[in-house]
């Protein structure tokens, strides 16, 4: 509870930061907040991947744009109270939505009747493995996990194809665009 | 487990507790960044060894100990290190120590 | 009093729309371009929380089996989110390519210089 | 320069330590948190700290650019290949079941295989995500 | 009495957050952020205890790890301004 009502602030916190520096310091701490949250939530296996990546990789590859980019925000020049209404109102409608939805921790719910008992009851006798999360995703959904790889591998060659090409200059750049 | 070593161990946890809160009542307070890492210091090392210590003694002898072993070791390394690099960084950008010839002069004005 | 109640029992939910609507409105509000992407992230990290958090029951535990334990919490929202963080860091990855190519044609990755400029041209 | 120093000497301490944790979790994955994708993450992030600490031509001996690159295909045909195998030997797209004599032990190849695949192409894509960034910045 | 433990850490937790946000430079912000790091291995640890599986000490590793990683590409960043400066290459001509 106190971890979430953290996350809040942090959350606070990245809207107003205006350096973007300072944003991505806050969104590594946002990313730890995150991963011990999910730990209490008993999701290991995710909370490692959040943590790896939000405060390792994610860390680095913004770095490594703000070295590129200018590094501070500019001030909006029109008021930006229409996101921020668009974005009360979503809030309201979301939490009224969210009243009937069962409370949390419960164990009877919809959740965990269908497919998870069939998981870990069938998992150490069909494939071996005590790590449920590691069977279901390589094994019971492994399409899911081909279709990610092939997300990852995607989008290697995609930045690879963006950043590696030849460097227009200032001075070629108007004959190449036309 | 014996009384003992479950007593020491819960003594640990408590003075491990206590040290990181002062760890992080001091990041707040210090005045400027290399008191403030000085404070930090005190939660990475101090806070964070007592607390694994502890936890070590409530695990007895296992694999979660052998494992709590290596957390401890990174952190008696890094901690360090980081430290390092960071006053080093921070002197490269020519922020200057709050000195207490400083704060004393400061002081003064004030009176 | 009720509501209160309530509240304290979907505070899971609560947070994670206010993480949701707290990345919408950066994502919609601010021009910058590494501050949409971050925005982006946030919302995609209010997500996982939305999926993890019905998958938990009290008294659970993490679905490692071992003989000891009898209650686990579901992992099913574990497989699904470890596969969206995959995608979520190829996203951020293209993105701040693209963010980079951006630059370097306009020379900025603020949102209304990037109109004023077209709007020269 | 050696006002690096500390820096240094506290890597090279370390990154030993870094690749046999990579492996820990990439094996231990079937018993405890972790899998491919974690261990790739970690693979990549020592490179990242070889070219952190000793700079980009250091990152690149030890991790040299065509190995990366050829890594990320590699591994999704890894991937795909065991699914192939199994569709050659007579049972559904990744089905494992044909991989061993015994159908459990034979899924749990398949597991660490596919496990690998992801190894390969996670580890390699990170890599040359972090050289395609810092080669731009040059 | 883990219990306090916890609430030890989720303390520290808040008050390494506010100098985050607080912090006047970004190295205040890098120093909260890798105590943040510190205190969520150490949450991970004493959350473990709490619940009676202290086994996902693996997890605590990682964070460590990668805290290390993402600090050091940081304080690079300000000390060199590039994440891969090399000093040999400067040394040649």
């Amino acid at each position: 509870m106190a971890l979430l009502t953290l996350l809040a602030v942090a959350t606070i916190a990245i809207v107003r930061q205006r350096s973007l520096f300072g944003v991505v310091i806050l969104a590594g701490i946002y990313s730890f907040l995150m991963a011990s949250l999910l730990i209490a939530l008993d999701a290991v296996d995710v909370a490692m991947t959040e943590a790896s990546v939000g405060a390792g990789i994610s860390t680095v590859l913004l770095l490594a744009t703000l070295h590129l980019v200018k590094a501070t925000e500019m001030r909006p020049i029109h008021a930006n109270w229409v996101p921020l209404l668009v974005a009360l109102v979503v809030g309201g409608i979301l939490v009224w939505g969210t009243i009937s939805l069962p409370p949390f921790g419960v164990a009877d719910t919809a959740v965990h009747q269908h497919v998870a008992p069939y998981y870990l009851s069938r998992s150490i006798p069909e494939t071996g493995v005590p790590n449920v999360v590691t069977s279901v995703l390589a094994d019971y959904r492994g399409y899911d996990t081909l279709g990610e790889t092939t997300v990852i591998f995607t989008a290697g060659i995609g930045v690879m194809l963006l950043l590696r090409g030849m460097r227009r200059r200032d001075d070629n750049d108007r004959g190449d665009a036309a | 487990m014996p009384l003992a070593i479950d007593v020491l161990s819960w003594v640990l946890i408590v003075l491990g507790s206590f040290f990181t809160v002062v760890g992080g009542i001091g990041l707040v307070r210090m005045p400027d960044i290399y008191t403030r890492m000085h404070a930090a210091s005190v939660t990475d090392t101090l806070g964070g060894g007592l607390l694994i210590f502890g936890m070590m003694l409530q695990a007895g002898f296992s694999l979660v100990t052998l494992k709590l072993l290596f957390i401890l070791g990174l952190f008696f390394f890094f901690a360090p290190v980081v430290t390092h690099a960071l006053a080093q960084a921070a002197l490269h950008e020519d922020i200057e120590p709050e000195l207490a010839e400083d704060r004393r002069g400061r002081a003064e004005a004030m009176d | 009093m009720e509501a209160l109640e309530t509240l304290g029992r979907h505070y899971n939910y609560v947070v994670t729309i206010f993480l949701m609507v707290a990345g919408l409105y950066i994502v919609v509000a601010r021009g910058n371009m590494v501050k949409k992407l971050v925005g982006l992230s946030i919302f995609q990290t209010s997500v996982y929380l939305l999926y993890i958090a019905p998958g938990k029951i009290v008294g659970g535990t993490a679905p490692i089996l071992d003989p000891a334990y009898k209650i686990y919490s579901n992992p099913l929202p574990h497989v699904l989110i470890l596969t969206a963080i995959v995608v979520g860091v190829a996203t951020l990855a293209l993105g701040l390519a693209l963010v980079v190519r951006i630059n370097e044609s306009y020379g900025t990755i603020e949102e209304d210089e990037i109109f004023a400029k077209d709007d020269e041209q | 320069m050696s006002l690096d120093l500390i820096l240094r000497i506290g890597t090279k301490l370390i990154l030993p330590f870094i690749l046999m944790f990579a492996l820990y979790v990439q094996f231990h994955g079937d018993y405890g948190p972790g899998g491919g994708f974690q261990a790739g993450v970690i693979a990549a992030g020592m490179v990242i700290l070889i070219a952190i600490t000793f700079g980009m031509s250091a990152a690149k001996r030890v991790a040299p650019q065509a190995v990366v690159e050829r890594m990320v295909p590699l591994g999704v045909l890894v991937f795909a290949g065991t699914g192939v195998v199994g569709l050659l030997l007579g049972k559904n797209f990744l089905d494992y079941s044909v991989l061993g004599h015994d159908p459990v032990h034979a899924r749990e190849w398949g597991i660490l295989l596919v496990e690998l695949g992801v190894l390969i192409t996670v580890s390699g894509t990170m890599t040359a995500l972090f050289y395609a960034f810092v080669e731009r910045g040059r | 009495m883990f219990v306090v433990a916890a609430a030890a850490v989720l303390v520290t937790l808040a008050l390494a957050l506010t100098r985050a946000i607080l912090g006047p430079t970004v190295f205040d912000r890098v120093l909260a952020g890798n105590t943040v790091g510190t205190l969520a291995i150490l949450l991970l640890a004493v959350i473990g205890f709490l619940t009676g599986r202290p086994e996902f000490l693996d997890i605590g590793l990682t964070y460590g790890l990668l805290n290390l990683i993402g600090t050091l590409a940081v304080l690079k960043f300000f000390r060199h301004g590039d994440l891969a400066y090399d000093v040999e290459e400067e040394r040649k001509p």
